[in-house]
């Protein structure tokens, strides 16, 4: 699945997109699977709840499913308008 | 409805004049424009990043939420992002309704949304430094209202 | 701080475009607009009476209260009077402040007291019949909330 | 003083303004002396709890005094917006 990082996730891990092969079932379990990858993400991804997820452009929580899933991205709280 | 997403300027005047013309049943026309301040003084740029896909459905969403809500007649957002300069104009929205206190409502209800659900992220640069700002706890704290 | 009284159209876009160019320290510029209904159908015209002198009075006290009460940069009014056709605009107001909350509390302020505090009557006029606007509890009502 | 009449006020009285000679005192004493003059003036002042008063074009109690007042202006409640 495609896996996106916005704002400060984006600029800690130092790519704003990978493609990354994964049996996770939640997008907790894909945040331990990063998290064990290498520093940079260990580090991005230290603190769950100073992020938000989306799975398939849909603002959702960590335990949340990944089956079927296309797309997961991580960013920081949100700060539009 | 109209959804904007777009890094080019919009032009207040000409956006609001055009809303108005395309309700023939409202009483009442709010519109709301957000401009880039330089709060700490040296602001050279406001960068706003967005997730391009997921913005625009997400900024059609909540005003499809502020539609079923409220009695509107019709609601208009616009949210630039790219490189901004302060005084720039950010991102407006606009609802029309037959009665005031649904057009305030909904347009509050739009930027309480958009402020903290829609996917854009904010950094500040100066010419010391560029630092992404941090998310409001009054902010989240004013979607609990609606 | 303007406010202008006239029976002749305004043009919201130039309005908004120029209000807004006149705020330099704000970020965030609501607008509300008021237009002419025809709710039971068969409106030809809104007449709208009004009591020179005192109407601007009581617009620019209305205006420097709600200045006084919220940090405002700017706060505008207009209004007309004389026979409006239906889906004219009749009146708008403008408040910019540094933040949302403060600009739309007092456009709606503006509003509410403007809707009865200000010398203005209307009467909608059809083929049949001619019949003053009686003023809705619910807009006196409005007043307490301030 | 100038006493004005606006909306149906000044409809059921059939004129906008008028030069007015009186001693009253208060709002309400005026609207006494206005009242005893002909039916018509009756009826615009049959019930004062419909009405609005200024006074020198602020908006005022009908317990006001006259002192010194150059203009009293009698309408029914606003309706602008």
């Amino acid at each position: 699945m495609d896996v996106l990082y916005f704002a400060w996730v984006r600029e800690r891990i130092g790519l704003p997109r990978e493609t990354v092969h994964s049996e996770a079932a939640t997008v907790m379990e894909l945040v331990k699977e990063l998290r064990a990858r290498e520093d940079r993400y260990a580090a991005a991804f230290a603190d769950v709840s100073a992020l938000r997820v989306a799975v398939d452009q849909q603002l959702t929580e960590f335990d949340a499913s990944l089956d079927g899933v296309r797309e997961v991205a991580f960013f920081p709280p949100m700060t539009g308008g | 409805m109209r959804i904007v997403v777009q890094e080019a300027p919009f032009d207040l005047g000409a956006e609001a004049a055009l809303f108005a013309k395309g309700c023939t049943e409202s009483g009442a026309i709010v519109t709301f424009t957000g401009i880039v301040r330089d709060v700490a003084g040296g602001l050279e740029t406001m960068e706003i990043e967005h997730y391009p896909g997921m913005t625009e459905a997400a900024l059609a969403g909540i005003a499809q939420e502020a539609m079923t809500r409220w009695a509107l007649e019709d609601a208009l957002v616009i949210h630039r992002h790219g490189a901004l300069a302060p005084h720039e104009m950010i991102m407006m929205v606009a609802t029309a309704a037959p009665h005031r206190k649904d057009a305030f409502e909904a347009a509050e209800f739009l930027m309480d949304y958009l402020k903290s659900r829609a996917p854009f992220w904010k950094r500040e640069v100066t010419s010391q430094r560029a630092e992404w700002v941090a998310a409001k706890d009054a902010d989240e704290d004013a979607l609990k209202r609606w």
